[in-house]
């Protein structure tokens, strides 16, 4: 299972071990964590909430895209779900590959893929209240190769 | 029969994670119009839908059984 | 002691551990491994040496680069010396920073640099031979601000 | 005084880690002309020499005590 969403703390060894390959000579990771500040604003701690089934489905299409377009990729990615405190880590993202460009530049697809299309949110709780944020990447996030929503309202 | 499935702002609003409605033979915009009228949902122009976890476009026809899912902007990673 | 020279087998999380801060969203790292095939020839083992006391002096170098020029970043790196066989862990880069985009760009010129300036030697071990591994930029790797060798002779 | 120190194929065609000789008030140069005569080294012309764990330039005059090394192209990573 090299895609999964995690109830439980992620032991980021644990991801990495499922990208080892001997023709690999690179394995770049990547780990979010929970930042205290964010504009400013000052996170007590997050609510991450997954549609699970589909999520899952949705990394092993970004491990497909990888495996793909980078030849000799090996992909792994857990996200965590639940209440995570600062510091804590929200995603783990692994990537081997033979040559080490590549695995740094497959691992930046995964995670912009993450914030695209995987069915994942986190509610930020501040001290004087909580929101769930979306559209982090400060564009509306359509699915490759669907019509945008404004194209289909008559 | 369908379920409904509502996650982030959108279960927050509904006070539940899922609905069961028969709404076979309706499109996506049909359904959403229904319950976003229903529900009186905010920020609704930005949400995607999922029928059977995969993303739809707002023509495609609900068959029985169907799993139809509002999808928030996502906020993952 | 965030750049370290290590004998024994490199244990990733505690290079992870050493960035970890409040102020981070994102932690690279980059996996160094011991590649089976290079350019089709079967590697078996390889020896690596360093000239300790400077390598860690300029893995320290490499850390203020990456601190002055991406704000608010944190580096820690470990590299092994002696014999390593394949799919063993060579070099561990690990970077945080508060926003992504920065700790992938940080964690690469990381790597880059080692195989610059950082005294640092391979010898691999083939079926039929050994060598010493130099070169590797396939460019002669001088050291920022100093003369080519060939301006220096008369 | 001072040391020598030889790395990757340089020590093994020494066959030692290191030598101690005096070349104080000598260049960089001088002292890698008078080594690459003495041992044979082969791809001399591409090693970096090190004076006190940093690298320095050909013209450098050693003093007394310096420590020197002599960098071959380096393959850490």
């Amino acid at each position: 299972m090299n895609f999964e969403i995690s109830k439980d703390p992620i032991d980021v060894q644990s991801v990495i071990d499922k990208v080892v390959q001997r023709e690999a000579g690179a394995i770049t990771t990547f780990i979010g964590t929970v930042r205290e500040l964010t504009h400013g604003k000052k996170t007590l701690f997050l609510i991450y909430e997954a549609y699970e089934s589909m999520a899952v489905k949705k990394l092993e299409q970004i491990g497909r895209e990888i495996e793909e377009r980078w030849e000799g990729a090996k992909v792994a990615i857990t996200h965590r779900v639940g209440r995570l405190d600062i510091t804590d880590v929200a995603v783990v993202i692994a990537v081997s590959t033979p040559h080490r460009a590549d695995a740094y530049e497959a691992n930046r697809h995964a995670i912009e893929r993450i914030k695209e299309i995987v069915p994942i949110w986190k509610k930020e709780h501040w001290e004087d209240g909580e929101e769930w944020i979306g559209d982090q990447l400060e564009k509306k996030a359509y699915p490759t190769g669907k019509p945008e929503e404004e194209d289909l309202h008559e | 029969m369908n379920k409904i499935l509502f996650f982030a702002h959108l279960k927050d609003t509904v006070g539940e994670e899922s609905i069961r409605i028969d709404v076979s033979g309706k499109s996506v915009a049909e359904v959403k119009s229904y319950l976003s009228d229903k529900y009186q949902f905010q920020k609704f122009d930005t949400v995607m839908t999922a029928v059977n976890e995969e993303f739809s476009s707002d023509d495609e026809i609900i068959k029985a059984g169907d799993e139809i899912a509002f999808i928030p902007p996502v906020s993952g990673g």
